[in-house]
């Protein structure tokens, strides 16, 4: 078992809303071996486009071989994967990284799912593979979407900056609204929200775990493009800067600065 | 059918290497292809310390290539000899390891230390265009250029080679000043200098400004310096830059390469290089090619 | 909103114009766009006599770019006189004629020639990479680029842009020689000297075997010269190298650029030059900026 | 009326046999202009091919403002373009360059329609135009396509290189086997047999006109990079340069040199 490069076949693309959209995949290898936080590097078939866009793995359908992913519009390459349909062809290599530690949301737990706009899709994974007790916090600019896939697994608390829905504000506005306690985070999304989560951990003692981005090019761990600030030194320069891509994209907390 | 080619005495499998940099030092593209069909691997360049390279965003796709700013990150050469040459030697492929270095001294600590190392030859980089102290700067100076190679060639035990910089006026005149320093190979190209700006952020879109152009979109410049390398000097060349496919690697050769190095192809298709190995004896047995030495250098 | 331009005394309507050599003389692309809707109309390289040009292919595409080495075939200053600038003089907008040469006293005959013609500006090509006896090799030495400038801006009437060659060590020293010669704007860049090799007819893509390599593949090594020209000189720059759309040439106007050409783009689609035109409003009015000149050299 | 860009929709495609594909496109404005022995610019989808493609029109049904386009794979932008569907898009460029001159095969006239390889293509719809009496000679490496689609407008020989069909040998061992004689020669093919046709042409004293073929940017006379060597002076820059896209790509023999 090992990470490859599969020509998938697209199962179905919906649209979600604003310029999100669900695309369901058949990838057999990657989706049997994939773990919740782990994600992918999709190709465009625009040669003028080489670089490979990473995209989290939402959920798996692992009887079917089928991966879904869940992804926000926001330049060429994400254009032109919405424009997919029942049929076509995309160019995958996973599963990539290391997902969120299980263990650390083991039975008897109570822990936060933490997801700000295009970070929540890795949650939906993730929720359905953690044992313990869940509560699901998301937060959005305006329009929601995936939120309701998320009630069979946990309560679910919505932020929304122009408070359209649940509490205006962010995520953590959304916790001391509603006044939520747990033992551990696990968070994905924008940088800002990560490092208040950091914050808000730190300051109340608990176990915390962060999905970070960062610009890509290999993927794999070979090129040194997608370091972050580590507080240890990194197993492989042994200079504190951890790769996102084969360390990350989920680290502890501590581990990081931002 | 022949695809060995000899570069300074170490002949390899086939001409086929990664470039420095983009492949680590294999262990991770390990997983997906068989080092041992390729002629060499080229690994990411070593200090004589740790470097933690540039800032980040360290890379910004563009038009049919990218910039890239690492700044050398690299564990330093004890860590390198300990951990990846080992893993290296266990596949039947030649070693090159990359140097790179602020100062003269720096270049010369590593070189010397690799001496009695299990490595085939050394690849000098005096081309890189994001750190500010050195690369480069080297580089784009004939004089220096031939300096640092007497230098080095002082102390390698290795054959040398002497990868150039692009961003020059003349590449003839750079590679014979590498000769004339007693280089035994040249490596071409490297990157170009490049700038991409966000619009939108207003800001550069690699936080070092500069960074190194690499990918397709940079062949034809590079096709044409190993052309005018080739004529220049005796020397036998690596010829790289934009090498997509097998296609692209004959074009090299035909220009006047003996080996050619795979390098933004790999993040596009981590198999890049091994079919490209196939590629290249595809394209031999159709057109009846029994050595690859015909190749070399046969436009002209 | 203000889109105009002023470059060395001539205000332009806004900042979008055509490169040399592929636009023609305007004529051709007015069946498509309306000229009225151009900052200005750059021309195709005018000689002091008709000149043929280089042999066939001419052209290759490349990945992201193309190669050419159409060697400046044009009519010669006294058709151009007679037929194109009546016919550019029926539009408003600004005529800038580019002159090619292949001795000083060729450009001077030209500039002299055009002094009393209703022509806005002079394009100098010191750059060009396709014809032996001229173009680039003035380009390339500090000391002939200053000399050319010094020697055409005696003769000429109208501000004079020297369009420099990107196949440099440093484009900065080549900027600071043409101000020191007295140059009023500075144009960057010309093509990168490129080659490709057809390896089924293992021959040259063009006959001559190198050309002007040019398109959006360049466009990281355009932007990153245009913005160090403007920080070593005072001079409004034209900047070009891969404008594709508007958010490319905000790119370079943001590196510093005061106005922009459009090139290779028009091969790919005709409307191109007035699509960026208005593009650029677009980005102005989504962002609030009244005056275009706010965004001239705003991102350092 | 004037040359156009247009984003035409793929009515159909139909391979031909070996590598030859037929594409009828939907382009109004260019259909309604279009003269045989005209072309069109094809633009790939792919963005690391800058240049369009030059194809000539091989028919049209001005009715439905249909056009069709029969061309061979032979690199990687025929290749994109053969595996369009019925309802995709494609952008096109035309009508481009002067057509054939009709009144040069005027009523009473016999004329050659001679079309070597996938210069065949265009000879279709000049057939369809052509007032006189026309005799069709092909010439095929070794599969045949498009050959019985001239049969309703005149006799049709064919040569072969590999004798598999007709005449062994060129189109114009076709001519002489046959001892076929004409007032005009309309011919469309690889320059070997243009060459040969214009020293038949001059050897019996008839009109000919040959179609030419060159590497393209700009495809409406504005770059300069598709000229061919010309007799007289060219009127652009008066150096016996003609420019293929503008001034032809129909060019009387005597006016061209090879
Ligand atoms: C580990 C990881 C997981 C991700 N998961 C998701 C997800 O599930 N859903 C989703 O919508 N987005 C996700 N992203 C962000 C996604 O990768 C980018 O939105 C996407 O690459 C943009 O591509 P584009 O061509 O549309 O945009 P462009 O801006 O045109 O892309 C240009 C280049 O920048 C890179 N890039 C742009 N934005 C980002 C970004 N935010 N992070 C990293 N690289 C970027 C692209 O990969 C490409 O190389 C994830 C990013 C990472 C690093
Ligand atoms: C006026 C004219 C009419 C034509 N009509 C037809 C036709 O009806 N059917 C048909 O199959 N072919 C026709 N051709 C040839 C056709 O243009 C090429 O086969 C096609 O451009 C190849 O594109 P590619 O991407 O598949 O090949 P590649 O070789 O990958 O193309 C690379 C570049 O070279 C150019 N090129 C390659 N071959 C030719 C060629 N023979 N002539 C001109 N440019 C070329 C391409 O346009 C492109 O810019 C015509 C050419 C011209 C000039
Ligand atoms: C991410 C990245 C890192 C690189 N690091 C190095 C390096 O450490 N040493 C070096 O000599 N060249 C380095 N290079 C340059 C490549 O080895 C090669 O010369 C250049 O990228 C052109 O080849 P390509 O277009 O195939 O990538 C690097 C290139 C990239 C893209
Ligand atoms: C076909 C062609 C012909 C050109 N002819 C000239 C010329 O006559 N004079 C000149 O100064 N530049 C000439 N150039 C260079 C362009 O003006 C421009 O500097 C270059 O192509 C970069 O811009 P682009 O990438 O937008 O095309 C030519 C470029 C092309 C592609
Ligand atoms: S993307 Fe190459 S190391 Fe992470
Ligand atoms: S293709 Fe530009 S002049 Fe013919």
């Amino acid at each position: 078992m090992a990470k490859i490069k599969e020509i998938a076949v697209v199962a179905s693309q919906t649209r979600l809303g604003d310029d999100v959209y669900s695309m369901w995949i058949k990838t057999k290898e990657i989706t049997a071996q994939a773990v919740p936080g782990q994600f992918v590097d999709l190709y465009t078939k625009d040669g003028a486009k080489l670089l490979p866009r990473p995209i989290s793995i939402c959920e798996t359908d692992k009887d079917k071989g089928l991966l879904r992913l869940v992804y926000r519009v926001v330049g060429g390459g994400t254009e032109e994967f919405s424009h997919y349909k029942e049929g076509d062809t995309i160019e995958v290599l996973g599963p990539l990284g290391n997902g969120f530690p299980l263990e650390a949301g083991g039975k008897g737990k109570k822990a936060f799912l933490i997801g700000g706009g295009i970070g929540i899709p890795p949650m939906l994974e993730l929720a359905k593979h953690l044992p313990c007790e869940k509560q699901v916090v998301l937060g959005y600019r305006d329009v929601l979407f995936l939120n309701e896939e998320f009630s069979p697994y946990g309560d679910t608390y919505i932020a929304t900056e122009d408070g359209s829905a649940g509490t205006k504000g962010n995520v953590l506005d959304a916790i001391r609204e509603q006044g939520l306690k747990g033992d551990v985070i696990f968070a994905c999304g924008p940088t800002p929200m990560l490092k208040a989560l950091k914050a808000y951990a730190y300051e109340h003692e608990i176990e915390c775990y962060l999905s970070l981005e960062e610009k890509m090019a290999c993927g794999i761990g070979a090129c040194l493009a997608c370091v972050c600030k580590s507080k240890s030194v990194d197993e492989h320069s042994m200079v504190h800067n951890k790769r996102v891509c084969k360390e990350g994209p989920v680290f502890k907390a501590e581990e990081v600065e931002f | 059918m022949n695809t060995k080619v000899n570069l300074a005495g170490v002949e390899l499998n086939n001409p086929v290497m990664t470039a420095s940099g983009t492949f680590g030092s294999g262990e991770e593209y390990s997983e997906m292809i068989n080092l041992n069909h390729l002629g060499a691997v080229v690994t990411k360049g070593v200090a004589n310390v740790p470097w933690p390279g540039n800032p980040t965003p360290r890379i910004a796709e563009t038009y049919g290539g990218m910039i890239n700013a690492i700044g050398l990150q690299n564990p330093g050469m004890e860590v390198f000899i300990k951990r990846d040459i080992p893993f290296l030697k266990k596949y039947d492929t030649k070693i090159i390891v990359n140097v790179c270095g602020r100062t003269t001294e720096d270049y010369i600590e590593v070189v010397e230390r690799l001496a009695d190392e299990p490595v085939d030859m050394l690849e000098i980089n005096i081309s890189c265009p994001n750190v500010k102290e050195g690369g480069i700067a080297f580089g784009q100076d004939p004089k220096a250029v031939e300096a640092i190679t007497r230098e080095v060639k002082k102390y390698a035990k290795q054959p040398v080679i002497m990868k150039l910089s692009p961003n020059v006026t003349d590449i003839g005149v750079m590679a014979k000043a590498a000769e004339a320093g007693g280089a035994d190979v040249l490596s071409l190209i490297n990157t170009l200098t490049g700038m991409k700006i966000d619009i939108n952020r207003r800001t550069f879109a690699v936080a070092n400004k500069t960074g190194g152009l690499s990918g397709p979109a940079i062949k034809p410049i590079a096709v044409r310096m190993v052309y005018q390398a080739a004529n220049a000097v005796k020397l036998p060349i690596i010829g790289m830059g934009g090498i997509m496919n097998a296609e692209d690697a004959i074009e090299f050769i035909l220009a006047g390469a003996t080996a050619v190095s795979v390098g933004t192809a790999n993040f596009r298709n981590p198999y890049a290089a091994e079919e490209i190995v196939r590629g290249i004896e595809g394209y031999m047995k159709k057109y009846n090619v029994e050595d690859i030495r015909e190749l070399i250098g046969a436009v002209r």
